[in-house]
């Protein structure tokens, strides 16, 4: 009978259960979307624009500063250049025919946020943080690949190292441009209400 | 609460008390006739009963997943009575509850020896009232299927749950108590599924699953040894849990601002209606088993009057609560408890709980809960297998609307008079009501069908010490754990 | 197939030579050659994918894979790699979202910064100044313009509630052919209202009194109408028609709409009939009689110290009560002897007490409570026909008796008011002997400073123009003419419509003198009574056509209905009061397939054949139109829809198809073209006629396009610097008094025994009903009755008790013809010989949510001898059935001794500054155990105080709260059962006198307090108090206990029984666009509540970092305190003592329920009635 | 761990107080490691044959402690160390409001300690093919089992049949 093997090498089954819980979670967390890099409608390279020719990120990604979404550029930024630059090649016409017929291309969005999440672009980019902290190496990829599952803890973890002061003097020096003390970076918050509102 | 009760005597017992059972019983006896509704084909009358059970079950579960398909919405809570027959059945149900464990583990510290004819049907009841109880919060949560999210485990989220939320010791009181009435009444029970085990001569199948759930117990004396002592171990630390469940059940709340609800007397308040209500329900469930499968000569007529004399001691407590209530209300001056329980004097304000919109559940609660258990002064009555039924049956019934008063009519006379309300359940709170009585009773019934609904070990011991034993040394699970 | 062909054939474009060989192959060896650029060259060779919406990429062009060739190993890591990617996004990203930027992205146009753009308020003809601010293109909030003369920086209910009017899935699609209701027929009543989706629990109610909405008609095939073959037709019929056509609007004013107008009727020689179901007829005439000119003066309420109301509700149905209620809340505040100051008096009451301040006072004399009897010191409950007799005991009293004013001794004046003693009056009326003596002399007190307000349904008797010339005779009496009354320097034009001008129309058309009717803004035949006989004049007349946005009760009668567009959607000006220009500018393309009225005018004026409106194409664009805020940018020109991230799916194409909307479009500058005519649309019209009229006629400094930009950008054009001054006093006609004393003669008998005297009410939510459809003012309670969701008759306990009627039974109610059958509410403060019924409500053509809801009481109005009799009809209240469900939030009307409305009289104040509060608790506290059990907040800490004398119960802030935090309307249903959603609500308690009480405004919202205990009760931690002391609610960490509501003593926490927003804007297609989209809409299950508009804050917070500097005092402004027109609300940081919240803090401030040590942040003032001592 | 089998006389009783009697005559006789098995709990049996104060109460004891400690412990790292937040303004360690979960916990710990302790002392563990003794022995009769040991099986057996026993048999144990 099989339960005599369960009664007898019972601390070896023990062993395979928790290695199958492990592998189980191992393979739950296979769902993350990391990794993720769906095919877009212009096979535009960010390794070409922004690693290969350094164009800055806010070049293109322009008003991130401002705003909590940062600016997918319209086509017109797009021509901006490209009216002059490698205007043969058939894909850069292709962009031309678009701007010139007024169609949009659809991007597959890669990152999500969680729902409920109100991220804001623009403090993070007045507290210096670089893109590639949250979008991984974007300037080596062809395609955007997702680098990050946004999670609620990488958030807090994120912020929980950046905050250096007391409690009690948190916002105090919220409200002032001061982005070191006692040569510390300040403080980012930790209340609900920062993200959730 | 009788001479009878005493501690196990040193000498030899003698007659003095009446005997609990039949004179001529046998141990052999007593094994076929216990073990008898398991080796036996059902019944129809318990296939009707199981068919009605299933059947209330079956509502139940409907209206829950319409529930969760659709919202909360479509039960009568609102604001502002957002607690509704929910939190009154989970209530109800924890206290019928209190009955089981209250009569394995403090009748048995108490050695209230008349206790094993009823404890293992009891605990039974116990288990599945925290069932059907712990259903009720889950329901009851808008997002039920994060109900989860009321547990402290680690998470991605670095969230933990809040530890001053009564909610949170309710999780914990109600999960620990679920988890200790199950040990306490399976340890109780492995004896027994022993004995079935072994007279199993037939069914090869039966008797592998009976052997599982068993243990390969064996009955050493090793064994009983250990078993008696770890047995009333348990007994002790249920003790005050159970206490301390119901105490914090009424401290959901004891501890919340609500008028009618703040009140420090909560606490016992609760756990003296939990044993009247749970000893109500083990009357109206004993009534039916001893006579379904024909257990009178373990369940004598001396349990059951024993049990509607604690049902009686414990409606005098429930109403000497009632009583005290409305006596602080006044007493301290409050005018919002003063509201709550009496209103204002001499205007259409009057004795809100008797005139406003729960005046039917105040009015029943008074007449099934400080009424009708008075019956049980006479003697006849206590005795009377009908009347005890009919009064048991009421006692819960005035006992659910208790809940039901204290949940609703508190909450909708609250501090700011434009934030008042009239709660009304709908049709689907009653459906779930009724599928929580289903669920009990199939669980109920599925439990006498397969496990022995008498403790067949503790009867035996007691029969035989009622046939009268040798002198022995006073030896005991108690001696034991104290010497 | 073919798709892969051409990819085949690029690649062989791109690279000659390689393209027969397998290229592939020598890819490393490019590489090694330097080739590198033909290798990128070909690396971009892939087609654009097609952008196939709703098809991932990847699907769309899965043809790739089988080349001619075979397959190269190019196009199997491609074909694995697409494979693979399939897989994973198959199995990992659930629905894959795109991500749709702009083809031209506008400059300084960022996906989720607002923008704010000036405007005019077009919910009703008041014409208040608005901001509308935009996100991604679409307007999601309103808030007034602080600039704007009239309403400073404020908005009514009604004004806040635009976006569910704008947004209205149940908007006419395009114009129609409806053929007098004969063809096709409503396009809304689709099974989606709220009433449908919600009944799953309630069956129906017993004796619902309204007849159901006709049931679901689809609009019948061919009667979409095509807008040229609508031109034609209508061009057509106003030929057929001649002299004889009529054009029919509501109140339209601003030079360049009115100009329009005359150019149109000129052209095709119509007559133009204003008519407006509140119209001002009573009062014109009266003014007319009085002082021999037909005005609607201009009222300075902020100039009253006494304001004495003889049926009148300026804050709740005043003409433009917008502006009468700014001036009414500044006055009721407590006030330093000079000036307005109420912040000063407040820290003054601390050092000094309260004596030697001053506050306005409020008498009433009205049969039912009105908004502004709801805020009166002393009311007096009067029928409608008895009013005028007050009115002229008072005068009497005040010239004849007491000798007072410069009619005293005026013999015509004496011998016109004979027979009026107050004595007589007095006994007559059942008011309290000596009334009108002591009110007399209170009024002289205030003479130059008070005002006699008359006039309202309530009073439209057969003597209401009469009740006005007494009116008059008072204020001018008592030298409020040319002090608070003006009718010279800026009289208003906010209501110019007439019942007479309506009724003597209705004769032609029963004469069959008119021969086409053209209606615009205007619903005849919803809001005319029953026996003006509108829909038989309407057969009479061969062509009828309506301009609407959507198809109202007029449209079902008329032959065709052409969609005109929402005030958001179109050009426009505005001229409210004499000389204050204001202008409406689009912000936003429109949603359906409409046309501006104007535009439409301007087209049929051209396919009549019009030379008009034709213009010389302009060289350069007309200049954009600029926002207000500094940093702002160009309104939302382009030309793609609102872009930035994932738009839903159903509101794409309705932003979409928008664009090819003619006419309307502010910037579809066309592109340089010939120099040649070409049409005008309004836009160009509007221009022009303000540079010719205004420009023009003021010759200003600048250039025109100067001029234009900044009128835009302030929304207004004011060039009256003392526009806050009245203009001088006109003198009175004593023979209007003599006719109103004759008419007063000639009263009506009093109601037998059984009959009650019926007065009609405008609803202050409602309106006159136009926006019923809006979910947002059918669900904010009444503010007297506190019902919502539908109208009722109020009579008094008293007289219910007599008639054996119980609230919530049904009645009959007859006038003449006209019978109706409505619930019972009963209401404290009607006279016990009233019956009054709001009006507004009832429509049986205005989309899913308002048809059906209440009853039309239009009809029991009559018409008779040119006069529109509201009031004063006698009716019989005859059961009908009973158990009506009225939905009403609030439980319970009377405070029952409890601490927590507290009020003093005025006289006791300046006694004792802490009259009528209640001693703080001690601090008393059980958790000092050990730990640090004082949380500080060292940063801010945001609080409020909020000045129950200033609250005059007007809701805007309840709608406001709702458009700005998401919160969704329920539905009448779920209001029964108790699940209404807004969280701030007013509570309004009686006090004082069972028949005639004293009230109380609260506003209950969530007090934030510091020791919540909501949350200490929550399991889950998803309500905590913040570092700034906000009592925050994380929706997504509830899960729905609702344990915090029970423990909350306040009760403003609500629960989301169903999935409200969901059920509410899903409803229909643009409604969703209406959304806020810095708040989270709350999902089925979670508990929500107020939080002092978090996203206000955490704006505030960083726009104040950005800037380097600390949040300013008013930096952070809430919903409800913004659109507070009576500033009842200020909002602050309680950590700074110079704070406006702070300094307001004065010695009559309690917290509520302070007891509770729950430490609210929130502190009220209580309310002061300014009685005098004979009455306190 | 289990011990080496060992032969094992079994006598069959129809009464508790004849195996009493036996088991006390037994071990007077000087056997050891006596054992009884019986449908009921006879009280007096475990004196009889000489078996110790069970550990029991010990095991409950402790694991309440070490239950309620953990779960004080883990109560304040979350609520005073881990994310300390503003709840209803009350301290971070609110010890009042933290006592029903630490004696829960408690409870729990030593309720499932004690079981878990009773399951162990038997060596209980499901077996779905236990072969009893004597089926008779859940029902109504009782067994005192000798192991053989120094005495032999004779010894035992002698000792047995004098006791009365109905039936006597070796077992291997």
């Amino acid at each position: 009978m099989n339960l005599r093997i369960v009664r007898e090498q019972w601390r070896i089954l023990l062993i395979v259960v928790i290695l199958l819980v492990l592998a189980g979670w191992k393979f739950l967390s296979a769902f993350t979307n990391i990794g993720y890099s769906p095919e877009q409608p212009i096979p535009f390279s960010h390794r070409l624009h922004a690693g290969i020719n350094h164009i800055p990120c806010q070049y293109c990604h322009a008003g991130v500063e401002r705003a909590s979404q940062s600016p997918i550029p319209g086509l017109n930024v797009c021509m901006g250049c490209h009216s002059v630059v490698d205007n043969q090649r058939p894909v850069i016409q292709e962009i031309a025919k678009a701007y010139n017929s007024n169609q949009p291309f659809h991007w597959v969005r890669v990152y999500h946020l969680p729902e409920f999440v109100k991220f804001r672009h623009s403090p993070h980019i007045d507290a210096g943080i670089a893109c590639q902290t949250c979008h991984g190496p974007v300037e080596s990829m062809d395609q955007i690949v997702e680098t990050h599952q946004f999670a609620m803890g990488e958030c807090i973890d994120c912020h929980r190292q950046q905050n250096f002061l007391p409690p009690a003097a948190e916002r105090i020096h919220r409200d002032y441009q001061l982005s070191t003390f006692h040569g510390h970076p300040v403080n980012a918050p930790t209340d609900c209400n920062t993200c959730h509102s | 609460m009788s001479t009878r009760t005493v501690a196990a005597p040193a000498r030899p017992a003698p007659l003095e008390e009446p005997p609990l059972y039949r004179p001529d019983l046998t141990l052999t006896q007593v094994n076929r006739d216990i073990l008898a509704p398991i080796f036996q084909r059902p019944t129809k009358a318990w296939w009707a009963c199981f068919a009605c059970a299933v059947g209330a079950l079956a509502i139940g579960a409907g209206i829950v997943t319409y529930q969760l398909l659709v919202g909360m919405g479509i039960i009568g809570i609102q604001w502002p009575s957002m607690w509704g027959t929910y939190i009154t059945n989970f209530v109800f149900w924890i206290g019928i509850g209190h009955a089981g464990t209250l009569i394995s583990a403090i009748l048995f510290l108490f050695r209230q020896r008349w206790r094993t004819a009823i404890n293992r049907s009891a605990e039974a009841m116990t288990i599945f009232a925290v069932i059907c109880a712990g259903m009720f919060p889950l329901l009851h949560v808008g997002r039920t299927l994060l109900a989860y999210w009321l547990f402290p485990y680690p998470n991605q989220r670095h969230l933990w749950v809040n530890f001053r939320s009564p909610l949170i010791w309710d999780v914990f009181a109600v999960s620990t108590y679920a988890t200790i009435s199950l040990l306490f009444w399976y340890q109780g029970m492995i004896p027994d599924l022993a004995t079935v085990r072994d007279a199993i001569l037939k069914r090869p199948l039966a008797k592998k699953i009976y052997g599982i759930v068993s243990l390969g117990w064996k009955g050493t004396a090793r064994d009983w040894h250990h078993y008696e002592a770890g047995y009333a171990m348990l007994a002790a630390i249920a003790t005050p849990l159970v206490l301390s469940v119901h105490s914090n059940v009424s401290m959901d709340f004891a501890t919340a601002t609500a008028p009618g609800w703040h009140s420090t007397i909560f606490p016992p308040y609760f756990v003296a209606g939990a044993i009247f209500s749970g000893f109500a329900m083990v009357v109206t469930l004993t009534v039916i088993v001893r006579v379904v499968f024909k257990l009178e000569d373990y369940i004598t007529m001396d349990h059951m009057e024993l049990m509607n004399k604690i049902i009686l001691v414990t409606s005098l407590m429930v109403a000497y609560a009632y009583a005290t209530e409305m006596f602080m209300a006044w007493y301290t001056g409050n005018p919002y408890e003063q509201y709550r329980f009496y209103g204002i004097p001499f205007s259409s304000h009057f004795w809100p709980a008797f005139t406003g919109p729960t005046a039917m559940g105040g009015y029943v609660m008074l007449v099934c809960n400080c009424a009708v258990p008075w019956l049980f002064w006479f003697r006849k009555i206590r005795r009377s297998v009908p009347a005890m039924f009919i009064i048991s049956l009421l006692v819960n019934l005035g006992m659910w609307f208790e809940r039901y008063v204290i949940i609703v009519s508190s909450q909708s006379r609250q501090f700011l008079p434009s934030s008042w309300g009239n709660y009304r359940p709908t049709r689907f709170d009653y459906g779930v009501l009724l599928g929580s009585f289903g669920l009990f009773f199939t669980l109920f019934l599925l439990f006498c069908r397969f496990v022995p609904v008498v403790a067949v070990a503790e009867i035996k011991h007691s029969l035989r010490k009622q046939i009268g034993e040798p002198p022995a040394s006073p030896a005991g699970a108690l001696e034991n754990v104290h010497a | 197939m073919s798709q892969l062909k051409t990819g085949t054939k690029d690649q062989g474009a791109g690279a000659p030579g390689a393209a027969g060989a397998a290229p592939a192959v020598w890819t490393t060896l490019a590489e090694y050659e330097g080739r590198v650029e033909e290798l990128r060259g070909r690396e971009f060779k892939s087609d654009p994918r097609p952008a196939a919406p709703g098809l991932p990429p990847i699907l769309g062009q899965a043809p790739a894979a089988a080349a001619p060739g075979g397959m190269d190993r190019r196009n199997f890591m491609k074909w694995s790699t697409a494979a693979l990617a399939l897989a994973t996004a198959a199995c990992s990203r659930k629905p894959v979202h795109y991500l749709v930027p702009y083809t031209n992205q506008p400059e300084n146009l960022l996906p989720g910064v607002s923008e704010y753009y000036a405007s005019t308020c077009r919910e009703c003809a008041a014409g208040c100044g608005i901001l509308v601010k935009t996100r991604d293109g679409r307007p999601i909030k309103v808030e007034g313009n602080p600039l704007h003369p009239l309403n400073r920086g404020t908005v009514c209910a009604r004004g806040q509630g635009v976006f569910l009017n704008l947004y209205d899935p149940d908007r006419l699609p395009g114009p129609v052919r409806v053929q007098r209701g004969r063809a096709g027929s409503p396009i809304f009543n689709r099974k989606n209202s709220i009433h449908d989706l919600y009944d799953v629990q309630l069956g129906p109610l017993p004796g619902v009194p309204n007849t159901p909405p006709p049931g679901p008609v689809e609009l019948a095939a061919g009667a979409r109408l095509d807008w040229n073959e609508a031109d034609q037709e209508i061009v057509a019929a106003l030929r057929r028609a001649g002299k004889s056509g009529v054009l029919l609007t509501g109140t339209v004013h601003g030079p360049a709409r009115t100009q329009l107008i005359a150019d149109f009727c000129a052209f095709y020689g119509l007559r133009h009939v204003v008519y407006d179901a509140f119209n001002p007829d009573a009062l014109t005439a009266g003014q007319a009689a009085s002082y021999g000119k037909a005005e609607v003066p201009r009222y300075f309420f902020d100039r009253v110290e006494m304001l004495v109301t003889f049926g009148g509700d300026p804050l709740g149905a005043g003409i433009s009560r917008q502006e009468y209620a700014r001036g009414f809340g500044q006055q009721r505040k407590l006030r330093p002897a000079q000036g307005n100051d109420f912040i000063a008096a407040s820290e003054a009451a601390r050092q000094h007490g309260y004596a030697g301040q001053r506050m306005s006072r409020v008498v009433a004399f009205e049969p039912a409570m009105s908004q502004t009897g709801l805020n009166a010191d002393t009311r007096y409950l009067l029928r409608p026909e008895q009013l005028l007799e007050a009115a002229l005991g008072l005068a009497h009293q005040l010239v004849v008796i007491d000798k007072r004013s410069a009619y005293a001794g005026n013999g015509a004046v004496t011998a016109a008011l004979a027979g009026f003693a107050p004595a007589a009056v007095e006994t007559r009326l059942q008011l309290p002997a000596g009334t009108l003596a002591g009110l007399a002399a209170e009024l002289w007190a205030h003479r130059g400073e008070s005002l006699i307000f008359a006039g309202g349904p309530a009073a439209a008797t057969a003597t209401a123009a009469e009740l006005e010339m007494v009116a008059s005779f008072l204020n001018s009496a008592l030298e409020n003419e040319g002090a608070t009354v003006d009718g010279t320097r800026s009289p208003s034009q906010q209501a110019q419509g007439s019942h007479q001008a309506m009724f003597a129309l209705l004769d032609d058309m029963r004469a069959g003198r008119v021969g086409a009717l053209l209606i615009h803004g205007t619903n005849p035949a919803y809001t005319l009574p029953a026996n003006a006989g509108f829909e038989a004049a309407l057969a009479k007349v061969p062509f009828v056509a309506t301009f609407a946005e959507r198809l109202d009760e007029t449209g079902r009668l008329s032959d065709l209905v052409l969609t005109s567009l929402h005030g958001m959607e179109s050009w426009g000006d505005a001229e409210p009061q004499q000389g204050l220009y204001s202008l409406i500018q689009p912000t936003i393309l429109p949603l359906f397939d409409g046309r501006s009225f104007e535009d439409s005018l301007i087209a049929l004026a051209r396919a009549g054949g019009s030379k008009q409106f034709e213009m010389v194409v302009p060289t350069p664009p007309p200049p954009e139109p600029a926002p207000v805020v500094p940093g702002g940018a160009t309104p939302p020109s382009g030309t793609t829809p609102a872009a930035g991230t994932t738009p839903p799916a159903g509101t794409t194409p309705a932003a979409g198809a928008a664009a090819p909307a003619p006419g309307a479009k502010p910037a579809a500058a066309p592109p340089p073209a010939p120099p040649k005519m070409q049409p005008m649309t309004f836009h160009d019209y509007l221009q022009a006629v303000w540079k010719k009229e205004i420009y023009g006629r003021y010759s200003l400094a600048g250039s025109w396009e100067d001029f234009w930009t900044g009128a835009l950008r302030q929304g207004f054009f004011d060039p009256d610097p003392n526009r806050l001054q009245p203009g001088s006093a006109r003198t009175y006609n004593p023979a209007a008094l003599a006719a109103a004393a004759q008419a007063a003669r000639r009263a009506p008998a009093p109601p037998a025994d059984g009959e009650l005297a019926l007065a009609l009410a405008a609803s202050p939510m409602t309106g006159d009903g136009w926006c019923n459809n809006n979910g947002f003012l059918l669900e904010t309670p009444d503010p007297v009755a506190k019902v919502c969701w539908d109208n009722f008759v109020s009579i008094s306990p008293g007289t219910a008790k007599k008639l054996g009627l119980a609230h919530g039974d049904l009645v009959e109610i007859a006038v003449g013809e006209a019978r109706l059958r409505a619930p019972i509410h009963l209401q404290p403060g009607v006279h016990p010989q009233v019956a009054a019924l709001a009006l507004g409500w009832g429509r049986t053509s205005v989309g899913a949510i308002g048809n059906g809801v209440g009853v039309n009481a239009f009809p029991l109005a009559q018409a008779r001898a040119g006069q529109w009799i509201g009031a004063g009809a006698r009716v019989r209240l005859v059961k009908a059935g009973s158990g009506y469900n009225l939905a009403e939030p609030q439980g319970n009307n009377y405070l029952h001794g409890r601490a927590i409305a507290l009020q003093t009289t005025f006289a006791a104040l300046a006694a004792n500054p802490t009259a009528g509060n209640v001693p703080p608790p001690p601090d008393e506290n059980i958790w000092h155990n050990g730990g640090p059990s004082d949380h500080s907040y060292p940063g801010h800490h945001w609080g409020m105080t909020i000045d129950l004398n200033a609250c005059i119960g007007c809701n805007a802030c309840i709608v406001a709260c709702h458009a700005e935090n998401n919160v969704p309307v329920v539905g009448r249903e779920q209001v029964q059962v108790g699940r209404e959603m807004s969280w701030i609500r007013i509570d309004r308690y009686y006090t004082g006198e069972f028949e005639n009480p004293d009230v109380i405004n609260e506003p209950m919202l969530c007090q934030q307090c510091a020791n919540a205990s909501c949350e200490s009760v929550c399991p889950v931690i998803a309500t905590i108090t913040d570092a700034e002391g906000i009592n925050v609610q994380v929706y997504n960490r509830c899960v729905g206990t609702r344990f915090c509501s029970n423990n909350c003593p306040y009760k403003v926490r609500r629960f989301n029984f169903y999935d409200y927003a969901g059920i509410q804007y899903q409803r229909g297609a643009p409604l969703e666009l209406a959304l806020n989209p810095d708040v989270t809409v709350r999902s089925r299950g979670v508990m929500e509540k107020c939080n002092f508009c978090l996203q206000r804050i955490n704006d505030a917070h960083l726009k104040a970092q950005k800037l380097g500097v600390p949040i300013p005092d008013g930096g952070i402004q809430t919903a409800c305190q913004q659109t507070c027109p009576t500033e009842a609300i200020y909002f602050g940081d309680m950590n700074d003592p110079k704070s406006r919240m702070m300094r307001a803090r004065a010695p009559r401030g309690f917290e509520v329920l302070a007891d509770m040590n729950n430490q609210p942040t929130i502190t009220y003032l209580l309310k002061v009635r300014n009685v005098p001592e004979r009455q306190a | 761990m289990p011990k080496a089998k060992q032969p094992t006389a079994v006598g069959i009783f129809r009464d508790p107080e004849s195996l009493v009697h036996a088991g006390e005559t037994a071990r007077r006789r000087g056997f050891r490691d006596l054992d009884a098995i019986t449908p009921y709990p006879v009280h007096g049996l475990a004196e009889a044959l000489g078996l110790k104060v069970s550990w029991m109460p010990r095991v409950t004891k402790t694991c309440f402690f070490v239950g309620a400690g953990l779960g004080y412990s883990f109560e304040y790292w979350t609520m005073a160390i881990a994310w300390p937040l503003n709840i209803a303004g009350k301290p971070f360690n609110s010890v009042p409001a933290f006592m029903p979960v630490t004696f829960e916990c408690g409870i729990l710990l030593a309720g499932i300690c004690t079981f878990l302790a009773v399951l162990a002392a038997g060596r209980l563990r499901p077996a779905p093919n236990f072969k009893p003794i004597d089926p008779r022995l859940t029902n109504d009769h009782f067994a005192l089992l000798i192991p053989h040991g120094v005495e032999g099986g004779a010894a035992a057996h002698a000792l047995l049949r004098q006791a009365h026993a109905l039936e006597v048999f070796d077992v291997e144990r």
